[in-house]
């Protein structure tokens, strides 16, 4: 299946990837009309420091702890693709407390939020993947 | 081959999932006595408070059995089990015969012997979902409610009903509220919270006896009540596995989730398990570690090969907004962080982490409660970026690749 | 206007036939086949080339030449004095025909090089007579050595190859190979010495196509000494036939490997072997190659080639009755003189048909 | 000073009803021009520090930023331009020579813009290259003088050293330290895929790249950095560079801060010491001199490498030539005014050389004249910006063309010129290791093989419409070419007619 894979090597800490990816939950066809004025909270984010960066958001486990943890089934592997259903989430935070790379984080909609590979956007290749300058993110196939 | 299931909850269906994964032919029977499709027992109080619905909170699809194709048998209890037949016996009579069978039995309220209890007319327990519709019944905007443990039941219950009723007093014998998973000051922090929303707390005494609407504390005060909500605690539901299989505290399982005896499995609340943050056998009464056991269970059921064995103590929970998530044991150097909405602590010997809590800013938490499950030698990583800030950043160049691209370098 | 001041393209038909035998026939066949072709041919030139027609003299250059005038007559023979040995000189017999004008004095020498100019020259016999064909050619004005082979030579003018053949009597010849030519130039010169077969020492070329690559060819083998004053795509594939056979030493077929080279994905399928013989070829002489649509024929002492273009952008058909190989734009050309031929195909652009007589050495 | 003020070039100009304060800008500019005030939750710019590169703008996701010239004016006239003004201002503050990057940007003609192409109609079919092979495929090297026959009469392969190429083109020479590791592994890498060849430069060889050597040419210059053994026998032919179209007559500095690290290694010299190419090669005084330099290679590499020599496009250009082709080097590679640099004088950059259309004619013309042709292939570079170019210089005459301001283009750059100050925010001309990973050469080097693709494709589009379906067939087919524009002198020159005879 493909997934979303970080080369911290190709980084530049850009951050573009956070904007691309708040851009496409967005469902605007304007970049500067969906998130001008706005503080984002996307689901993929940058780490850095001392010159090193790169994105994290969510692995897409083959066997996903946060889904094996949530306590409501919100959280389910559609197509291999680890996607939550917020109405049934309780905001319990459990699948933050499992998830061993933080990829799911609070959301201001009550539910938590994570990256779904875009399958619910318009986007097709995820945002994030889009939206990078240099090949740090890169959407495929791997073992 | 048929597989018997005994118990509709995470680990049962966690059993079924496990089953499925490995063999998609063999006879799969699932036995609940209640009378319910499976549902996530910990969103009750969610239901009380209004923010799920019975039809939300249900923990698979409706065409769960049907996809797994397993047969459900709601409302029926197993009163019996012959290991020398492999059969278990129903309450109505009836025998279901089993090549292998899991016990998920759960755990039950633990209600100590108070005097004049069985005096009190309106009292509940708050496990399950008849007890969340029978305490949901008797709320009125006029009622008092007092429950007894300021535990995680106890204190979630007070947090569904608390919009619902007159008042709501929180009893317990422990000195700080939350005594399993918070240290003082912690609890003091979220003793304030509660108190500051309206919940009233007696701490450090306990029941002496209940008379009708009235409870005399051992302190000597008297406390009002309409409704009283029993929430001290559970114990393991082992009485189906007596004298059939090795129990200690709980039903004895190895990492296989395997009992003592061929071809019967346990999984879930009803078992005893290594807590492998303090090395010491226990009852965790958890859901995640239940899903995984019971997992676990029904894949080597169905002669496929998974251990369980990363079980620890973890507990994520909310109060009106305020989070907190804890995980292992509290032993050790403590690394402190206390800013305003962040409490911090961290507790490490030994090159490991044990244990950390975490209320408010609980971001990232996974990559804590990792270190622990994952036995990470603290000095791999970065362990004084990672107290601050939990972040793969912490780890090194390898892992990262690893972790963010699949990639050994 | 006329070749040599302006590039002209031409279309045309050709026509060619040997009797591997030897024996000689009369230029009467060549001459009914290329008259099918009218059409092909817009009566602005045509020619003959044919062999075998001087056994007699067949030890001595049969010099063609076209004169101006008596003044250029005289400045050349001058310089065939010089240089060689003239053993028979007389008019070429032509017969008046209507459609035929402006014809030039049209005169052939039978020569043989001075020994003490050869000796003096450190030049082979055919370098020397090619370079004295240049001479005449470039720098006496009004003379134009238009045939210049051992036993064999060319006939042409500007008018229908079938009336040109009637004018040089063509019916009169016996050779055992004769090719034909007739000209669609698209453009309006009229000078017989631009008509073709374009011949140098034995070669002789018929073309019928326009060859992109002129220029390139052109220029590369200008620097090898030769001079391009026709501008036509005749002269330079005889000339390249001439450097690649005769100086270089190729084969006939290698010289086919190199004008119309195999494609490299055929050479990439062919033997190891064959392989690098082919990339040496086409490394070396990368320039000699032809682009654009030709099909040609080659003739030399004691054989004929006939080559296409590497795309088969011309069309050519080639017959076979008994030692009788014949070769034409049509198969129709071919049909007139021999109806019941045991074989007629279309050779693959770029495949040579080499026909030489029997027991030649290929 | 008042008087050392320059008003600058550009203007950054950021539409505030799209910026979204995302500070992408802000963290790619090496330049330091965006800054993001934390107190308005608003971006600012600093003009000043612009150098026109258009980093930020390529990467502003909302379409927020676009740079435009400043329409601050001098009272110019024809003869005191902006910037001869300008130009005087800074060196009557600095006392110093100007230095500039990338190739001469003055008004001088370009010939390739004045040459058109032929095609078919009628009676000669064009060729369509989706039906019929087309071939690009090209040799460089000497011709062999004879053809030698075994006693069996099969031809014996006796081509001296020669290169094969896929199409004709190569990468020119960019040293390792002038641009960066990824930008070398992006060449590098696209040579292979592409089947052509790339150029070290005169900085050595990182021993990454060893891997690539038979699709590299490893250069030998004035300054002899990282020249040895391995270094000469690792590549698939060797140049020894004379000179170069941006700065011919001039010699090469890599200031000391840029030799680090790798750097240092690769061209063998102490970190921090400045890397100084003289002017000429000290041991070539003269053309016997070169052939000596030339056998020497030769010998070093057991005579299994072409030798190739670089000049650059100057007045006698085609005399030199000559004398190169008789110098036993294989292939001679011809530098026009045009091409770039990573730093050179102003005045040399802008006023030294000749344009490379009218040098290349002039060699093909002289080597054909002398009938040394064959000696020799020829390499045209200087600032080939499209396959028509490469068409056009082959039909005067080159077997090949160089590529290398329009590969570093295809990499990225936008041509601000200013390479030289070592801080390109793409990438490609610095070794700061943050500005270096900006280059992906991933991503790089399949934007270089689609730009040869590309180009391969049209150049089958352009000979396939004259008819030809060889490239070889191409080659000094001056016929193929027409000029307008051009004076008699022009014209003869090039070789060709006007357009309409």
């Amino acid at each position: 299946m493909k997934r979303v894979y970080v080369n911290e090597k190709w980084c530049l800490g850009c951050h573009l990837c956070e904007y691309y990816c708040a851009f496409g939950e967005s469902n605007k066809k304007d970049m500067a009309r969906a998130l001008k004025d706005i503080k984002i909270n996307p689901k993929i984010w940058i780490e850095e420091k001392d010159g090193v960066s790169f994105a994290v958001s969510c692995r897409h486990c083959k066997e996903p702890l946060c889904v094996k943890s949530c306590i409501t089934g919100a959280l389910t592997i559609k197509d291999g693709v680890v996607t939550i259903n917020k109405d049934k989430c309780i905001s319990c935070y459990t699948c933050i407390l499992i998830c061993p790379y933080g990829a799911v984080s609070p959301s201001e909609d009550g539910a938590v939020q994570k990256c779904e590979l875009c399958v619910k956007t318009t986007w097709g290749t995820p945002a994030c993947v889009e939206g990078c300058p240099n090949g740090a993110i890169v959407f495929e196939e791997r073992g | 081959m048929r597989y018997v299931i005994i118990g509709n909850s995470a680990a049962g269906i966690g059993a079924v999932e496990g089953i499925r994964q490995v063999d998609n032919q063999v006879e799969v029977t699932v036995i609940s006595s209640e009378p319910y499709h499976t549902y996530s027992r910990p969103a009750i109080s969610y239901l009380l408070m209004g923010r799920t619905t019975e039809e939300k909170m249900k923990y698979r699809d409706d065409d769960f059995y049907d996809k797994m194709r397993c047969k459900i048998l709601c409302g029926k209890t197993v009163t019996e089990v012959r290991p020398a037949a492999k059969q278990v016996v129903l309450d109505e009579g009836s025998v279901i015969s089993y090549d292998k069978l899991l016990v998920a039995t759960g755990s039950e309220p633990f209600v100590p012997s108070f005097d004049g209890l069985d005096m009190v007319s309106q009292k509940f327990t708050f496990m399950s979902l008849d007890d969340a519709r029978k305490l949901g019944a008797a709320l009125r905007k006029d009622k008092q409610v007092l429950i007894v443990g300021a535990g995680l039941i106890g204190l979630k219950c007070a947090e569904g009903i608390l919009d619902k009723v007159r008042s709501v007093t929180v009893l317990d014998l422990a000195p700080r509220i939350l005594s399993s998973i918070l240290v003082e000051d912690g609890a003091q922090l979220v003793q304030c919270h509660l108190e500051s929303k309206g919940i009233d707390f007696r701490l450090s005494t306990g029941v002496k006896y209940f008379d009708s609407n009235r409870a005399m504390l051992v302190n000597g005060e008297m406390v009002g009540f309409d409704l009283l909500v029993l929430a001290t605690g559970v114990r393991p539901n082992t009485a189906l596995l007596a004298s059939i299989v090795d129990i200690d505290k709980g039903i004895v399982i190895n990492k296989k989730s395997e009992t003592s005896a061929k071809d019967i499995y346990a999984a879930g609340d009803c078992t005893q398990t290594l807590d492998i943050s303090s090395g010491e056998n226990r009852i965790m009464p958890l859901l995640p570690g239940a899903y995984m056991q019971g997992e676990c269970a029904g894949v080597n059921m169905a002669d496929g090969n998974m251990s369980f064995d990363k079980a620890i103590p973890m507990n994520a929970i909310g109060f009106f907004g305020k989070h907190i998530i804890t995980a292992g044991n509290y032993s050790g150097e403590v690394y402190t962080e206390n800013v305003k909405d962040r409490y911090k602590r961290l507790f490490y010997s030994d090159n490991k982490l044990n244990g950390y809590i975490l209320i408010g800013n609980v971001e990232k938490a996974g990559i804590y409660t990792s270190l622990i499950r994952e036995r990470t030698p603290l000095d791999s990583i970065d362990f004084s970026l990672i107290c601050e800030k939990p972040g793969l950043m912490a780890f090194t160049k390898e892992e990262r690749n690893q972790k963010l691209g699949s990639v050994s370098l | 206007m006329k070749e040599g001041q302006i590039r002209i393209p031409s279309g045309c038909a050709i026509s060619g036939l040997i009797d591997k035998s030897g024996k000689r026939m009369s230029g009467e066949a060549v001459l009914r086949s290329i008259s099918v072709m009218h059409d092909r041919s817009n009566g602005l030139g045509g020619g003959f080339a044919a062999y075998g027609i001087y056994p007699e003299y067949k030890d001595f250059y049969a010099l063609h030449i076209f004169y101006d005038n008596s003044a250029s007559k005289k400045s050349c023979e001058e310089f065939l004095e010089q240089h060689f040995d003239i053993i028979n000189l007389s008019k070429i017999p032509t017969r008046k025909i209507k459609v035929i004008t402006e014809e030039p004095l049209i005169w052939r020498y039978f020569v043989t090089p001075l020994p003490t100019k050869l000796g003096g020259s450190q030049l082979d016999e055919r370098e020397f007579v090619a370079k004295c064909v240049f001479r005449v050619n470039t720098r006496i004005d009004g003379a134009y050595i238009f045939s210049s082979g051992k036993n064999m030579g060319v006939f042409k003018a500007v008018g229908y190859p079938e009336d040109i053949g009637r004018f040089y009597r063509l019916e009169e010849y016996e050779g055992y190979c004769f090719t034909a030519h007739g000209r669609y130039p698209t453009n309006t010169p009229g000078w017989w010495g631009g008509a073709h077969p374009f011949a140098l020492l034995d070669y002789s070329v018929v073309h019928n196509g326009e060859i992109s690559s002129y220029d390139a060819n052109r220029r590369t083998i200008e620097m090898y000494g030769y001079k391009c004053t026709l501008q036509t795509d005749t002269e330079v594939i005889t000339y390249i036939v001439d450097y690649l056979h005769r100086k270089k030493g190729l084969t006939f077929s290698e010289t086919a490997a190199v004008i119309a080279a195999p494609f490299w994905q055929t050479i990439e399928r062919m033997t190891p072997e064959k392989r690098e013989t082919h990339e040496y070829l086409r490394n070396v002489f990368s320039a000699q190659l032809f682009t654009g649509p030709f099909s040609i024929l080659v003739g030399f002492e004691g054989g004929l080639m006939a080559l296409n273009d590497r795309l088969k952008l011309r069309s050519m058909v080639v017959g076979e009755k008994g030692d009788l190989v014949y070769i034409a734009s049509e198969e129709a050309a071919i049909r007139i003189i021999e109806p019941n031929l045991s074989r007629v195909w279309s050779p693959m652009g770029g495949e040579p048909v080499i026909v030489r007589l029997n027991g030649d050495e290929v | 000073m008042a008087v050392n003020f320059l008003y600058p070039d550009y203007e950054v100009s950021r539409n505030d009803d799209r910026c979204i304060a995302c500070r992408v800008c802000e963290r790619q500019c090496a330049n330091e021009v965006h800054e993001f005030l934390a107190d308005t939750n608003k971006m600012v710019s600093d003009d000043a520090k612009c150098v026109n590169c258009h980093r930020c703008v390529a990467l502003c996701p909302t379409r927020a930023l676009k740079i435009v010239k400043n329409n601050n004016t001098y009272k110019e006239n024809a003869n005191w331009s902006a910037k001869t003004m300008n130009e005087l201002y800074r060196q009557a503050s600095s006392g110093g020579v100007l230095l500039s990057s990338m190739g001469n940007p003055e008004n001088y003609p370009v010939y390739f813009d004045k040459i058109l192409l032929n095609a078919s109609q009628v009676t000669n079919p064009s060729i369509d290259p989706l039906r019929e092979p087309m071939e690009t495929r090209v040799f460089l090297g000497a011709k062999p003088q004879n053809i030698e026959r075994d006693e069996a009469g099969r031809i014996v392969n006796n081509l001296p050293p020669h290169l094969t190429l896929s199409m004709p083109m190569m990468f020119s020479a960019m040293s390792y330290g002038s641009i960066s590791y990824n930008a070398h592994e992006s060449l590098a890498r696209a040579a292979e895929e592409l089947g052509i060849l790339y150029n070290t430069g005169e900085g050595g060889l990182h021993e990454d790249f060893y891997c690539y050597g038979k699709n590299t040419i490893v250069q030998v210059a004035s300054g002899r950095f990282g020249v040895h053994p391995d270094y000469l026998n690792s590549g698939a032919a060797i140049e020894i560079k004379i000179g170069q179209g941006a700065k011919p007559g001039i010699g090469g500095h890599l200031p000391g801060e840029k030799i680090v690290g790798d750097i240092s290694r690769t061209r063998m010299i102490p970190e921090g010491s400045d890397a100084i190419s003289p002017a000429p090669h000290h041991d070539i005084y003269s053309i016997e001199d070169l052939r000596q330099l030339v056998f020497s290679l030769k010998e070093a590499t057991n005579y299994q490498k072409p030798i190739i020599v670089k000049i650059a496009a100057v007045h006698n250009v085609a005399a030199i030539a000559s004398g190169i082709a008789r110098s036993g080097a294989d292939i001679i590679a011809i530098d026009g005014f045009r091409g770039g640099t990573g730093a050179a004088p102003t005045r040399i950059r802008d006023h030294v050389g000749v344009p490379i259309e009218l040098a290349l004619a002039g060699v093909d013309k002289r080597l054909r004249d002398e009938g040394i042709r064959d000696n020799v292939s020829i390499v045209a570079g200087g600032s080939i910006r499209s396959s028509a170019d490469i068409v056009k210089a082959i039909a005067l005459g080159a077997d090949c063309v160089y590529i290398a301001t329009a590969a570093l283009i295809a990499l990225g750059c936008h041509l601000c010129r200013s390479c030289h100050t070592g801080k390109c925010n793409w990438g490609i001309a610095t070794q700061v290791p943050d500005l270096v990973k900006r280059l992906n050469p991933e991503i790089g080097y399949k934007r270089l093989v689609n730009l040869l693709t590309a180009w391969q494709h049209e150049i089958k589009e352009m000979i396939g419409g004259m008819g030809i379906n060889s490239i070889e067939s191409l080659k000094g087919n001056r016929l193929m070419l027409r000029g307008v524009g051009l004076s008699e002198k022009e014209l003869e020159i090039l070789g060709i007619k006007y357009a309409g005879e």
